[in-house]
């Protein structure tokens, strides 16, 4: 496909909607997700991971009175990430390292630090414990994407013998999708959004990372995706993010 | 363990002594505001805050007023309106004692005093600079395992006092809570619980089962004052929803000292006694 | 975790497979009985029980019947009935495995599964012959104390299924407990939950809070079948009381072998092939 | 006082009555007693001791749905007590011996036991953990009072080092009350009940206990406590223990 067909196309969508599509693959066979609070795209992924399942994939969103189903208060996450319930999870970081560590704490040399990031949350155990979580962080600059992060919140490896059953999958961002290769502890460029190129990537990234001969594109939403989205998703994601809803769906939550 | 005591919202917060370690709600979950507002308006000192797992705006104004000696935990922040800017620049500028936990633990270390245990096991954390950052917390060799397998120990966390608000309070001092389950835990874990209350209930919770499930028995309650509105501007369950506009005010605000300081003059919260 | 099924109670009983390690509820929390019947009519085999912590008519019927291999509790009773025969009968005569308990060791690790650690501490037991008895549990000195202070550590019990009757369920696989909550640990715990419940619920259990605070969301529920009045002879709640008249011909046919054969004749629940 | 007076007096109240009068008094001060299933006669005491405290005295009864306020399912008994959050609670013993251990599992050479009892409930913790625990048990004989018993479900003395806030405060029969004397590790009769003799506790115990030169007698029931005992005592308790509130008090449970 020639490249002004993929620009041509790349109009037809908002680049949440790319973003909520390439996530929404990352859980396929997924059967329970879990969304942790003020995400709205790993959210609208996950909602629309579930209508694509017919039912197989169940959805926990925090924050969410209707689509959080926990009835154990706030340690209920934790306890059935920790059950093995759990099959993906969202993460973000304020850095994001090459060996897939994340900072959440802040910059400088703790507990004296520059910059203070609100905090861990549980990230330091989920990221153990799900097998499959996905890095999250629509900024990709090598402010965020470092060499080494200045403080480990959680751990993206672990030494031989540490109970871990869960770790990183795959690192998106508004530029591309990355692997994670757990052996080898590394990243790998996996596609490259529409209308941005590999050397984009490298420009921006901090951390050295693999990447084949040549990097594919990274596909779009097909149609009937974009409809759902547009039409049911929209309108489950309103309950809990009406700002973003509104923004980018246009669509006004229920009173 | 005696009778619950039912007083008015000032008294409340006046038998919260100086140098009290509070147990503070989530932000999704009960925040007892109008509590929070009278113990600055006092002001209260020398708090040592914990937060169940984190906190938000509470925890902000109370550090911002100069009230928090210490705080633990796994974040504070203002959620969608951003960082939590008292937080952030006390830890910035070096003036409050902080110590940073992950979410799963306060819950965990909170479940071990419920259980009168002195420490409760807990998987993941082995490698994050938060475990290289307590001393207080230990790595043993599971005694069941066959191979080497670290496992963190953490010790059980008993605050003074458990703080929240709820819907309804009946004059046994039952108080029901719904699903917000983590209130329970802390009012177990606590050694008092203090709550504010939208209504006092005519009846009792724990006669029947719909209510009776979502109700901390009185035994755990020590006081309760009556506080309409009491989480107010944040919200409450099913009642009334969080007030975006003025949260985004008070982000907005509470970025610069001066702001704060206004924001607090226009709130009424100023000291008693500035000094 | 994917959906909840729904099926009928033959289907559901068929499902749990001979040998399986089944987590029974104990008599004053919404027993399974009417799957207990299916059990004994197919009949199961070789079931392994974990009372929790006790048990009372469920339990002895499965041992009485031959359905049981082994199973650990804190005790088994008919409560004010008396002893529970065919229990009392099968451990004097040998013929069942049994591994005595305590109650909060057999809550806490279920709780240590809830929690997916490997281990949960309890205070208490030190000096009883239960522990006496459980090469399975271990004593370590309290890593936190500063002078000697051993302490229990009771390795995780994971059930294989929790089985429980209920009130309601919705078609979204969510049931409705209300405060007997040793039921949520129970399907947390255990690797699938088999409810039967009462009625389908025409709506959302977890829409609002006062039925959402005492409702075990689907996530943890596998397949639920109708069944009401399927806590009979033993009550459900607010619903129905136990049939004490009952009970207590049970209590009195079941001392001997003939008479337990008698009240299986009876009440229809002999095996469907003997051999 | 001769003791055909105290015959006289003893026909104006009940056995049941003269127990539950002792174990109130051994509930006096205390903040919140719980009480276990199948236990008409301390459910009916520590209700005697709430109504006596005018309202400082809480009581939990196992079992009954209106005097039971425990939410958190059955482990919250437990949590309640390791929290020393109860003060008083009752055990009882197929076997009770000198050191106030107690056997709730059987007799014989465990596991190969003669005789099985239905096991240990709680007992190998609440022991422990609770204050003041009261022995009681009607049946006052060789064959439940020993000089060993075959299976500690739960030790009557700890260890120096072993945690144990709680233990044996008292034992009640039909008999007698004794002493626990946690130092010396051993009873000692304290009064014994009218109609009986120190001789006769001595023939029907099976162990070594105590004794003062002059044992004084048990101080019957005071006529307000026999008023509270057959009109409130007799309704609150009808709910749990119908059949025990009917042949003790003749009331019948409300529908």
């Amino acid at each position: 496909m020639p490249a002004d067909a993929t620009v041509a196309k790349a109009a037809l969508w908002r680049r949440e909607e790319l973003l909520i599509a390439v996530l929404a693959r990352l859980l396929d066979g997924v059967d329970h997700v879990a969304v942790g609070a003020s995400s709205p795209i790993p959210g609208a992924a996950a909602l629309l991971a579930r209508a694509l399942s017919k039912g197989d994939t169940r959805v926990s969103v925090l924050g969410s009175r209707r689509h959080n189903p926990f009835t154990e208060g706030g340690r209920e996450l934790f306890d059935c990430a920790a059950q093995g319930r759990i099959g993906a999870f969202f993460l973000g970081g304020g850095e994001i390292d090459g060996q897939a560590n994340i900072n959440l704490v802040g910059m400088g040399d703790y507990p004296r630090l520059d910059v203070r990031f609100p905090g861990s949350f549980g990230s330091a155990y989920l990221y153990m414990l799900i097998p499959r979580v996905i890095l999250f962080r629509e900024e990709h600059t090598r402010r965020v994407m470092v060499p080494r992060v200045n403080f480990i919140s959680a751990p993206g490896t672990s030494d031989p013998g540490v109970h871990r059953p869960g770790g990183p999958y795959a690192l998106v961002t508004n530029l591309a999708k990355f692997d994670f290769d757990r052996e080898r502890r590394s990243f790998s460029l996996a596609t490259v959004h529409p209308g941005h190129s590999a050397a984009d990537v490298a420009e921006a990234t901090g951390f050295e990372y693999d990447q084949p001969a040549a990097v594919p594109a990274t596909e779009p939403p097909p149609p009937e995706w974009l409809e759902l989205l547009r039409g049911r998703i929209a309108d489950e994601l309103a309950e809990t993010y009406p700002k973003f809803a509104k923004a980018v769906f246009g669509v006004e939550a229920a009173a | 363990m005696a009778a619950t005591q039912f007083i008015d919202l000032a008294e409340l917060a006046d038998r919260i002594p100086d140098g009290a370690f509070l147990a503070l709600p989530p932000d999704y979950s009960n925040v007892p505001m109008a509590m929070t507002h009278a113990l600055l308006r006092r002001p209260a000192r020398d708090m040592r805050l914990l937060c169940v797992p984190t906190s938000g705006i509470q925890a902000d104004l109370l550090i911002g007023a100069g009230c928090v000696a210490a705080i633990e935990c796994a974040a504070v922040s203002l959620g969608e309106q951003g960082p939590a800017p008292r937080f952030t620049n006390a830890v910035v500028n070096g003036s409050l004692k902080f110590v940073d936990s992950t979410c799963p633990a306060i819950h965990a270390a909170l479940q071990a005093s419920e259980k009168g245990l002195p420490f409760m096991p807990l998987r993941g954390i082995l490698g994050s600079d938060i475990l290289a950052n307590r001393p207080d917390w230990k790595v043993i060799d599971n005694p069941f395992a066959e191979e080497k397998d670290p496992i963190v120990l953490l010790p059980a966390i008993r605050p003074d006092f458990a703080v929240f608000h709820a819907r309804w309070a009946d004059r046994q001092g039952n108080v029901w809570i719904g699903r917000r389950r983590e209130l329970m835990t802390m009012a177990h874990a606590a050694r008092r619980s203090f709550v504010t209350v939208e209504a006092v209930f005519d009846g009792d919770l724990l006669a029947e089962d719909e209510l009776a499930a979502g109700t901390i028995p009185g035994i755990y309650v020590d006081a309760v004052a009556l506080a309409p509105r009491g989480a107010w501007p944040m919200g409450l369950a099913d009642l009334y929803a969080p007030d975006v506009a003025h949260l985004a005010d008070y982000a907005k605000l509470a970025r610069s000292d001066a702001g704060f300081r206004e924001y607090l003059a226009q709130n009424h919260l100023e000291p008693a006694h500035a000094g």
